[in-house]
């Protein structure tokens, strides 16, 4: 293994390959990406991997329509011709609350004003875009019809090829165990196959973000919960949107290959970085989708499993130098929606190390503003 | 392994020399019936010696012993040829004046057949050696195992070990026929449809484990959990990197083990909140 | 939630033994199978057994599934069974799920005893696919459990046990055998079931293989080849045999995924078959109360699946807080017929293996 | 129609079962009790139970226990059965699955 490099990346999910990716892109020779398992085995492989532009907050919107627009064009981009599995279905939120009903005007109105071309549609017609909603139970929707999903496991192999064929050592079964200092210097990270030495080192680690952090010393305002989500048989095309609710807590969506894969969240999931799944998702999720959706009710799960989301207390990311070790990054906290992201945060952080202004202003997005009471307005629409 | 066994072990047959010590002397012979036991390899079975009421099988001190039989004590009686679950027990009779002996073998065919039926003697391997006259047979009854007796020449008693119903010629299975496949690769995944050669073509592009060549080509996200592609994934990983299968991780297994419906895993929590 | 004291999961020999064993002392056992009715795959075996008497040795499988089950009754702990009972997951609170006649039961047992058995093992050849490529288990399953042959004519690959038994039992559903092939250089089965399907003319072919199945949508010819010692085909080798039936017995995995999901120390034994629990003298794994037993403790005959299935179930029951005088002399007594079962030289891979396992040997 | 049923046996004894008719791709079949979708589709002489979704291949049953789904078929028009273990029934409408299946 080298034992320099210019920038050493720890991570390899579709963030830290995201980074890699710009980086190089931008001229910046001796990138290496250190992943501890294999690519893509944290959230990146785990998550449902869609892509929506229907938010709440402005920031949110312009991050999210930036790599909306990036993975319509990602073949281009990327220079390889792997198929990423952009489809481009839509995102249909329901609305389950009056609450919700009044929050979605809002955000249909705000969306539209930065190009976004989302509708608000009545439960009527969001029936005839999804037949097999029971529009009863919900009082409202939005639709974008730019919205979508990816195959998680291509997409990274699209950003891993793009990025070692511009030159990026990527290490794969390398784990980062230490991350060296000289006094209060940033000076490298120890590995369980050697010491690098790297001035830059971007902490890309999603759900283990924090431990990383831990070993530079300086203190990252994050935590890991575990999220679980479950897949079924595989049945001919019959869903093209995403569909989720907010107040109703699902997602779901019917990838290409035909399963039809979901998630909810849930306030008592642990925090200690298990990756286990519980029973009782099995049951709840269950129940979820077959409200809204009787018809999936005859459709087997094959598999459940889980994964990490790195949450922040605005459900926001941070992206960011650490204010205490110059030279050490984060590019983390993106509290479920790190993969949809991947994209920006791989060109705001980049523009970061290089010291360029990027095409989006995410100064508000600092690791201090948990400090000094600055959180931003919460996001409301998260599952 | 001994190594005397080792032509048994590519034939499953065994030849006259096996038989040497297994048969009684020439004089005993002629006293009456005896059992030839052609068990040859020590396996954990020992009803022959526990049925024989004459102790004429040599005590076991470990239940993987080889059967010899004691002929001045055995009887013919058959007993042990009824039990044998290896039916490598067979009742030869060469006590009688003339020519002609008998041979008793078990049987578990249909038909059975009958008493003055002529059928077809056959020897360890099959083939045929001639027509023989069946003079005896007992029925399985509550063990199933018949037990036929056939006259045979005496020259023959150690030749023949089986028998058919003589019946047409069975076709052959060889054909001449010639065919030029389309050599399609192997399938690996049958739930996924991924045949062998998109998985070496990952292994040959780095991917190192079940779980990666899973996430990548879908081998094993299929209804089964990857019951018929895990092992031979493995292998062909091993087989790649040159070390041994212990050197791999087995790749994950998810709940649930067999698939399930929603409406059956949703009616699960509707019951919890009835009990409760 | 039901919370038991005992849960068997698999209504096997392994499975029906540790039943008996744990509710002969008095505990109450629940047992759960996937299968219509118990037995497991003992249903299906139409020959004598080997062994001795305590292992039922010179009585057919399908007379001791009968047996095990039979004598379940009347005994001091109440024993339940459920068939088309499937248990689909082990979780970290204990839990254990299952799918029971349609409805999704969860289960919190003080103790668990795993003893699903195996999955049969597959093979990579061109035409693997098609129809007529069947597992030995289901021509087996066709044949003697619902009394449908298979089909006219076999080409058995694997001459392990189960590919000569399985070819008798062809032979005497009336269905001809066109060959036993097997890449080994010898018979893997006992010399004595070689034996009788040579007497019945059918050949046995060592360090041969399939390498081509076809046929209109169904095997019709298969085409086969000799072997070098480098295990690659010889030239000139093949033949094309006219079969409607390829057969594969080449052998059988531990069915684990229940213990995958129950975390318990797994280690890859080729001997046993594959991934095993590691275990102790008692059968159970590495996670405190869990129990295993038979072909998912690592590939062996089913004499040996019952008697491990009376320690797992004698042990469980001890945990339980129920023994009886005679718990340890029996169980001293199991592990003695354990060794016996293993003691022959046809099983040193066996014990090998058993040892890497952590068994008592 | 049974030519592939074990009516004499050395050593098991098949029950003469009762007739179940069911119907596979439109055609009038008679499978026995104790039947499951499987063995009466085998006994009937049926060895194609569909075509697999990506390679377009024809599948038939292969391990008969539930383990390997090789032989999802759609009964009573929901896909994805694997008849291998389900019970035959009197009335059953089982089709041949040559696509990933349409939920009913």
């Amino acid at each position: 293994m080298q034992k320099t490099a210019d920038v050493a990346i720890i991570g390899g999910g579709i963030s830290g390959l995201s980074i890699a990716f710009n980086l190089a892109q931008a001229g910046v020779k001796n990138i290496v990406v250190l992943e501890k398992n294999f690519l893509g085995n944290g959230a990146t492989g785990r998550c449902g991997a869609g892509i929506r532009m229907q938010w709440g907050t402005e920031l949110n919107c312009l991050l999210s329509k930036y790599s909306c627009e990036f993975f319509e064009q990602a073949q281009e981009l990327f220079h390889n011709n792997i198929d990423i599995e952009f489809e481009q279905g839509g995102y249909l939120i329901g609305a389950g609350t009056d609450e919700e009903v009044e929050q979605f005007k809002r955000n249909v109105k705000l969306q539209n004003d930065l190009g976004i071309e989302s509708v608000f549609l009545s439960p009527e017609e969001a029936g005839e875009i999804m037949p097999h909603l029971d529009i009863t139970k919900i009082k409202a929707a939005t639709f974008c019809h730019r919205d979508g999903h990816l195959n998680p496991f291509r997409t990274t192999e699209a950003y891993s090829e793009a990025a070692r064929s511009l030159g990026v050592s990527i290490y794969e079964y390398t784990e980062v165990q230490d991350i060296l200092l000289d006094g209060d210097k940033l000076k490298g990270v120890r590995t369980d196959k050697g010491d690098i030495s790297a001035p830059l080192v971007v902490n890309a680690a999603g759900g283990y973000s924090k431990l990383i952090a831990d070993m530079a010393g300086v203190d990252l305002p994050v935590y890991s919960q575990r999220h679980q989500i479950m897949v079924t048989e595989p049945v001919e095309a019959m869903q093209d949107p995403m569909f989720m609710g907010f107040s109703l807590n699902i997602y779901i969506q019917q990838v290409p290959h035909g399963s039809f894969i979901m998630g909810r969240s849930d306030d008592s999931e642990p925090t200690d970085l298990r990756l286990t799944s519980s029973w009782q998702f099995l049951e709840k999720m269950s129940e979820t989708c077959t409200t809204l959706m009787p018809r999936l009710g005859q459709l087997k799960v094959v598999r459940q499993w889980a994964g990490l989301y790195n949450m922040t207390a605005d459900a926001q990311p941070i992206y960011d130098e650490a204010p205490e070790l110059p030279g050490f990054y984060h590019a983390a906290g993106f509290s479920g929606h790190g993969f949809m992201l991947a994209p920006v945060t791989g060109h705001v952080m980049s523009r970061k190390i290089m010291g360029e202004k990027a095409d989006i202003d995410v100064s508000c997005l600092n690791v201090s503003r948990f400090k000094d009471g600055g959180l931003l307005p919460t996001e409301s629409s998260v599952v | 392994m001994k190594k005397d066994l080792l032509h048994i072990k590519r034939e499953g047959l065994a030849t006259a020399d096996d038989l040497r010590g297994r048969l009684p002397d020439e004089s005993t012979k002629k006293e009456g019936p005896y059992a030839v036991i052609e068990c040859f390899e020590e396996i954990p079975c020992n009803p022959c010696v526990v049925s024989c009421r004459f102790d004429a099988i040599l005590p076991f001190e470990d239940i993987n012993d080889l059967p010899y039989v004691d002929f001045s004590k055995c009887t013919g009686c058959a007993v042990c040829a009824r039990v044998c679950p290896g039916l490598a027990i067979f009742i030869v009779d060469e006590s009688m004046q003339g020519e002609m002996g008998t041979i008793m073998l078990p049987y578990e065919y249909l038909p059975l057949p009958e008493k003055g039926e002529q059928v077809m003697a056959r020897s360890r391997d099959g083939s045929e050696l001639f027509p023989a006259t069946v003079v005896r047979v007992l029925k399985g009854g509550k063990g199933k195992t018949a037990l036929v007796s056939l006259e045979v020449p005496k020259e023959s008693l150690q030749e023949v070990r089986a028998f058919s119903v003589i019946e047409d010629e069975s076709p052959a299975f060889h054909s001449s026929e010639t065919y030029d496949p389309d050599y399609e690769s192997p399938v690996v995944c049958r739930c996924e449809g991924v045949d062998l050669n998109e998985i070496r073509d990952l292994i040959a592009r780095g991917y190192k484990s079940v779980d990666e060549i899973k996430h990548r080509s879908r081998a094993g996200m299929g209804p089964c959990q990857g019951r018929s592609c895990r092992q031979i994934i493995l292998n062909e990983l091993a087989r790649d990197a040159g070390v041994s299968l212990d050197e791999f991780e087995g790749g994950s297994f998810r709940p649930p083990a067999s698939p399930i419906s929603m409406d059956i895993l949703a009616k699960g929590g509707e019951e919890d909140a009835e009990n409760s | 939630m039901i919370s038991i004291p005992l849960l068997i999961v698999g209504a096997g020999p392994a499975g029906l033994c540790a039943a008996y064993r744990a509710a002969e002392v008095g505990v109450d056992v629940l047992i759960l199978d996937r299968a219509q009715k118990p037995g497991g795959q003992l249903v299906k075996q139409t020959h004598k057994f080997f062994g001795s008497e305590k292992q039922f040795a010179s009585t057919r499988g399908i007379e001791i599934a009968d047996i095990l089950f039979k004598r379940l009754e009347d005994l001091p702990g109440r024993v339940e069974l459920l068939t088309d009972a499937t248990v689909i997951g082990f979780y970290e609170d204990g839990v254990v799920t299952a799918e029971v006649q349609g409805k999704f039961m969860k289960y919190r047992p003080e103790a668990c005893i795993v003893a699903t058995g195996a999955s049969e093992k597959t093979l990579a050849f061109t035409g693997n696919d098609l129809p007529g490529v069947y597992g030995a288990g289901a021509v087996q399953t066709l044949m003697n459990e619902y009394g449908v042959r298979p089909g006219n004519r076999v080409l058995m690959i694997g001459a392990g046990n189960i590919g000569l038994i399985v070819s008798y039992q062809l032979l005497q559903a009336g269905v001809q055998v066109a060959a036993i092939l097997d890449a080994a250089d010898e018979i893997g089965g006992y010399l004595v079931h070689a034996s009788k399907i040579r007497r019945a003319g059918v050949p046995i072919l060592t360090r041969h293989t399939v390498g081509l199945a076809y046929g209109d949508e169904k095997v019709e010819h298969a085409i086969i080849h000799a072997l070098d010692d480098e295990w690659n085909k010889i030239p000139g080798s093949e033949q094309q045999l006219d079969v409607d039936v390829i057969c594969v017995a080449v052998g059988l995995s531990p069915l684990a995924d229940l213990l995958w999901q129950a975390a318990v120390d797994m280690k890859y034994i080729g001997a046993l078959g594959g991934y095993v629990p590691l275990r102790n003298s008692d059968m159970m794994t590495s996670v405190a109360g869990l129990y295993i037993a038979g072909d998912v403790a690592g590939i062996e005959e089913a004499s040996s699946a019952m008697v491990e299935g009376e320690i797992a179930g004698i042990s469980a029951a001890g945990r339980l807080g129920f023994s009886s005088e005679e718990s340890h002399l029996l169980k001293k007594d199991c592990l003695q017929q354990l060794r016996q079962l293993r003691a022959g030289p046809g099983s040193e891979k066996i014990r090998t293996g058993m040892a890497l396992a952590g068994a008592y040997v | 129609m049974n030519s592939n049923r074990i009516l004499e046996h050395p050593i098991l004894e098949f029950s003469e079962g009762s007739d179940i008719p069911f119907s596979f791709d439109g055609k009038e079949l008679v499978g026995k009790s104790g039947d499951t979708i499987a063995s009466a589709l085998h006994a009937a002489g049926v060895r194609v139970l569909g075509h697999h979704f990506k390679t377009g291949h024809a599948r038939g049953f292969y391990c008969a226990i539930g383990n390997c789904s090789s032989c999802l078929m759609i009964v009573n028009g929901v896909p994805n059965v694997r008849v291998c273990v389900e019970p035959l029934k009197a009335g059953m409408v089982v089709n041949s699955q040559n696509d990933r299946g349409v939920l009913p």
